[in-house]
């Protein structure tokens, strides 16, 4: 087998196998497009690195936690739901990167660079760095885990019991941010956001624990990837919609499964 | 024995392969035309070809962005880039028509580039051009063309010396067709060489900077943003003020809102392809390009307005 | 054990005002180890915005609010709702609340046979059952219960009140509690407090229900059928037995 | 007034099982106008699963519903919740019930001054009153209520059932009611239904507190403090005022 | 001022005050990303419309129809959330549209056109044509509202009090979508999405009824786009990014607005 098939199966299992560990989360709390937001926004980051010619990882990382933070500030004060304020940071990141552009008189910025990704063009290095990344990921879940499904079930409840809320919950914004931001520059955008919620949705039909519902997640992000990139290989497709589609169609047959098991 | 494979990323260096391999190499052009040179994923098929090149040749990692990192694991051996091709023209993208930078790459400079690196490096007697302020539609300067013949060439002949004499005459035969298309071509252009013209998207300095045409500043730098309401005030004043002729704007490129900048003002439009991707791939196609540039310019700037 | 060691919390003259309207007026109560302090009061009257001030989950505008550092609280809060996506079993919920045997908990509750259900699914009077699991498990050194037997059947209203009579003296742990239900209150209750915006009257069970401003919101309640409990106690009136009226306490 | 028409909704031999485990089995029930029918139980006995087939939003496995046709109904859920963004007042989200008088009905049930207030940030027994106003204000046929007086004050539970009573008197609606007051209940009801599974027996109020199954199911309540109400009613026990005994009731 | 200026201050008028009426409700349903799911997968709809040759448009809206009959069918069944709901099919959609363009070999498609539209190129015919379907939204929106609300606010009690939840729900659906198709063409997905949003959460901070929500929604998003069209004039910046970013900045002032108040 090709050596980049390789390196695509490995780098796309570990993000999915993340992925799913972050998404159940993800689900749970409404901030299903998270990603999609951090993506968008971005942007911001890469035309504010170039506005003050200090290079584009900086302005995304920068850009990323700016987004992590206003999110964990907001919310704190219920008013506004997750889903709105995910729209809302989104929209005004991706629209303040762009106008931000407009002073940037350049022709080779890539907008659309982030959404896609490739993990077929994914390197050793790529592997070594996700790997590394997923590794503190996974580390500090382990510590979060208790704290954070607390939380996730009734935050008050939980904070009478003496779980700090504010410090879980910035971790955790950290932690998803972490996540998207590594994986974004590897394969894409699209497929870490799909990656966090499709298969974390799947999971939930057969699921009887929250860390079941995880496990399941993992395992059917990393069976995604697996079809994926095969599909890709046999039919010649492009590999991370590929990826995305396969997980989408098992989401739709658990569904199914589901149905028919109710009736 | 097979026949060594040479991968092109776009239709301009196709074409030129071409014109100088004959038959005597496999050559695949990477990206399909339809696709935009800045957002391609590459399937398998795609990055086995790539694997599988003996030599693969592209503009440079600013213009076909997405390739950068299926490079990576490329041998570097096999990778040319044409940017850097010793004597180029390389004009800034955030740029005054009127005097415009250039800078020229000497030996020194990229012999200590490696693809990666995200600057070009130039000597302390060049005005600094960095690579993100570049255009890279540099292939539409008929001078850099033969340089990058030349180049591409060279590098043929050394994975196969074999056909050192084919290679050799069919590349003087295009840098021939060139210099007489570009003999011609500055002729159909004299009457309209002061002319004014706007373009929608600047893909056409090289080409206007090298025949001496009046293109006046384009109406937007970016393929990806829309003008400014501004901007778009600002452009039609233009029209109107310095009695443009013509706007050119690159195929089914942002015809909304061409349509807003010439609705009622008496001013021709075209759409050319910097790619040329209308044009037969043939010995001829990248002396044809050229031709069609000029001829769609002609064409916009002498044609009395349909428009009431 | 010293006396203030006893003392779990403290309110001192809180106040609180939200979207313009008075909601609670200088209100001031100690909470002891041991005892249990009933908070009764009409619908509207700040009850359950009290103990939440008291559980730092509601800053107030005026007045202290101090908890003995390291305390454990087990709450039952008046209702929550939980997240439909998230598989989650009675059992796990209960053991959300800390570390404690939680079959056992559920045993002593009555919901045995529910611990593998699905925390979303069960009906209000099992969900009120599974809060006060999850809080009792948690050994807190406080109770604090906003109508702990809201929807629960009448039997199990009666054993649950006898239940958390019985784990305070094995434990000596603290209660506040919210309830309407004033025949079961009274005769478990070390003190009593009507509240109405601010504190009506205050004391002992058998005093508080005999005092004219105790009536004055709850009636005599002669026509609907419901004759106050009065528990035959022979314990003095030592701590705070005295009942105090401050204002009027007759609100919209 | 034909007999049929007084009648408004039928359940006949209604099961229903939800994830492999018996909620409600062959239960039948008629609900006629100007009748009051009450179901006790103990907690998960499936009373609100109960309600809820009655009004359609739950589909039984076996069995037959029907409703008159055009029936109007007066829904009081067990709980319900309220998205936060969405700006509501207490007069508008009763409004929404249908056409009537809002004021009228606010000021019948004591709540006109959260007329204005948020529908969010009202407390838990007002939500109760509020959401019986809405219920009230429909002017409907049926008033299905699942433990209406829930977290409703000592005073208000009282009042609230005599309010109901006064009304469907005044307007002839039937009642189907799900409630723990046994003292209250009782003294307001022509019939009662004791519900666990299936139906254990059901008659009128009296006979049914006498029967040994209620016993079992409710006890004695010696030590709960809580006697059973037993009014002096002279009525004749005309319709089904015999009482039934089907099965054994000890479950779970 | 040129014409082209009042035709886009009309336009985005219009798209701002019918956005602000329909997204009091997208907002309180937490469908947030409902017009980027649409404007996702209508990438989907114009690759069917090239594979079939049957022409974009009508692709696009047998994409945004299928979507919104998808959301609908999902909707009624509660193991799914909306937003996670909105997710998949949004990054499905994507990726299907994406390997479907894979075998299209014909014509630039640029993903882009339908994320940035211009409100700067609305022509006279547009207007007309957005009037129209906006005419239509409004009419059916004053039929709709009362049943609408009441379902927005429990879904249960409504269908006991005779409310037709799937006719309302399917209706509202629908009329989003129409929305949303209509607007994505003229003024692009990323203005469309965010004048359904972000003025609809600014307005909470000051409405008292569902009514003046949505009237501040729809005034909140006429001056955003006056703001954003001004400041493109002046500044130089593209014009959607601007009124986004406009509006995007009166919900912040309204947030602090509401902080200070409540201090
Ligand atoms: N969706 C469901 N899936 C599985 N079990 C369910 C579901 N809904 C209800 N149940 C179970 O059905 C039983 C009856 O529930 P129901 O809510 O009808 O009880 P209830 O008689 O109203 O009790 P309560 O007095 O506590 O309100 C409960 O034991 C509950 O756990
Ligand atoms: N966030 C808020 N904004 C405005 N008013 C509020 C808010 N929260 C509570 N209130 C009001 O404060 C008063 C007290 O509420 P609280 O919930 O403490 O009452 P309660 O005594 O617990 O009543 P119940 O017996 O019905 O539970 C109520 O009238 C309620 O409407
Ligand atoms: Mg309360
Ligand atoms: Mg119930
Ligand atoms: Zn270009």
């Amino acid at each position: 087998m090709d050596e980049f098939i390789i390196r695509a199966m490995i780098a796309g299992s570990l993000v999915a196998a993340v992925a799913g560990l972050l998404g159940v989360f993800v689900v749970w709390r409404r901030m299903a497009f998270f990603g999609d937001t951090l993506s968008h926004s971005a942007l911001l980051g890469v035309a504010i690195g170039m506005l003050l010619n200090i290079g584009f990882m900086v302005g995304v990382v920068a850009s990323t936690l700016l987004v992590g933070i206003i999110l964990f500030l907001f919310q704190r004060q219920q008013r506004v739901s997750n889903d709105a304020l995910l729209g809302i940071l989104a929209h005004s990141g991706l629209s303040l990167g762009l106008i931000a552009l407009s002073f940037v008189q350049t022709q080779n910025v890539n907008v659309e660079e982030w959404l896609f990704g490739d993990v077929l063009s994914v390197t050793w290095d790529d592997v070594t760095w996700i790997a590394l990344t997923l590794v503190l990921v996974v580390g500090v879940m382990a510590w979060l885990w208790r704290p954070l499904l607390t939380l996730t079930v009734d935050e008050e409840l939980a904070r009478v019991e003496g779980v700090n809320a504010g410090l879980v919950n910035l971790v955790f914004v950290g932690l998803v941010a972490l996540l998207v931001a590594t994986a974004m520059q590897v394969v894409g955008a699209l497929l870490i956001t799909a990656l966090l919620i499709i298969p974390a949705s799947a999971a939930r039909s057969f699921a009887k624990t929250p860390e079941q519902m995880a496990l399941f997640a993992a395992v059917i992000g990393v069976v995604s990837v697996f079809i994926g990139i095969t599909a890709s290989l046999l039919l010649d497709t492009p590999a991370g919609p590929s990826i995305v589609f396969s997980s989408a169609m098992l989401f739709f047959m658990s569904q199914i499964t589901r149905v028919l098991k109710a009736a | 024995e097979e026949k060594p494979l040479i991968v092109s990323t776009i239709r301009p260096i196709q074409a030129i392969v071409v014109a100088i391999t004959g038959d005597n190499v496999e050559t695949k052009q990477l990206i399909p035309d339809f696709a935009s040179p800045h957002q391609y994923s590459l399937k398998p098929s795609e990055i086995r070809l790539l694997n599988k090149a003996d030599l693969v040749i592209r503009i440079d990692d600013h213009l076909e962005t997405f390739l950068e990192k299926s490079m990576r694991s490329l041998d570097l051996e096999k990778l040319v880039t044409l940017s850097t091709v010793k004597g180029l023209t390389l004009l800034s993208a955030n740029h005054d028509h009127n005097d415009h930078e250039e800078a020229e790459h000497d030996e020194d400079a990229h012999e200590k580039e490696s693809s990666h690196e995200d600057e070009h490096h130039h000597d302390e007697d060049h005005e600094q051009l960095k690579a993100e302020d570049t255009d890279y539609h540099l292939w539409l300067s008929p001078s850099n063309a033969v340089l990058i013949a030349a180049n591409i060439r060279d590098r043929i002949i050394a994975i196969d010396p074999s056909n050192k004499e084919s290679y050799e005459s069919n590349t003087q035969q295009l840098i021939d067709s060139i210099s007489e298309t570009d003999k011609a071509i500055i002729e159909t252009l004299a009457p309209i060489k002061e002319m004014p013209f706007l373009v929608m998207h600047d893909a056409w300095q090289y080409f206007t900077n090298h025949y001496g045409l009046n293109q006046l500043d384009s109406i937007t730098l970016q393929e990806r943003l829309k003008p400014s309401a501004k901007a778009l005030s600002k452009a039609r004043q233009t029209i109107t003020d310095s009695n443009v002729r013509c706007i050119v704007t690159e195929l089914g490129f942002k015809l909304k809102t061409l349509r807003v900048l010439t609705e009622d003002i008496d001013v021709n439009t075209t759409e050319i392809d910097p790619m040329g991707r209308q044009i037969k791939l043939s010995k001829q196609a990248y002396p044809a390009l050229l031709d069609y540039t000029a001829k769609q310019l002609v064409e916009c700037l002498t044609h009395t307005t349909t428009k009431k | 054990m010293k006396d203030s060691d006893k003392i779990l919390a403290t309110l001192k003259h809180v106040s609180l005002a939200l979207e313009k309207r008075q909601i609670l007026q200088d209100i001031s109560i100690t909470l002891e180890a041991g005892k249990v302090l009933t908070i009764i009061g009409p619908n509207g009257a700040g009850k359950s915005t009290l103990l939440r001030i008291l559980l730092g989950l509601q800053k107030p505008d005026a007045g202290e609010v101090t908890r003995k550092p390291g305390l454990r609280i087990g709450y039952v809060p008046q209702s929550i709702s939980i997240e439909s996506t998230l598989p989650l079993t009675v059992a796990r919920f209960v053991a959300l609340g800390g570390k404690g045997n939680v079959k056992e908990v559920l045993a002593e509750l009555r919901i045995a046979h529910l611990a593998k259900s699905a925390i979303q699914s069960i009906s209000g009077g099992e969900f009120q059952r599974v809060l006060l699991a999850r809080a009792i498990m948690r050994k807190p050194d406080l109770l604090v219960l906003d109508e702990p037997a809201q929807g629960v059947d009448v039997m199990g209203q009666g054993e649950l009140y006898d239940r958390i009579s019985t784990l305070r003296q094995r434990y000596g742990f603290g209660v506040i509690m919210v309830s309407h239900d004033l025949h079961l209150v009274m005769e478990k209750t070390d003190q009593v407090i009507c509240l109405n915006q601010h504190i009506c009257c205050h004391g002992v069970p058998d005093d508080v229900s005999r005092h004219p401003e105790y009536k004055r919101l709850f009636g005599d309640m002669p026509d609907s059928g419901l004759a106050v409990y009065t528990h035959n106690h022979d314990h003095a009136h030592d701590l705070q037995g005295n009942v105090v009226h401050s204002k009027d306490c007759d609100h919209g």
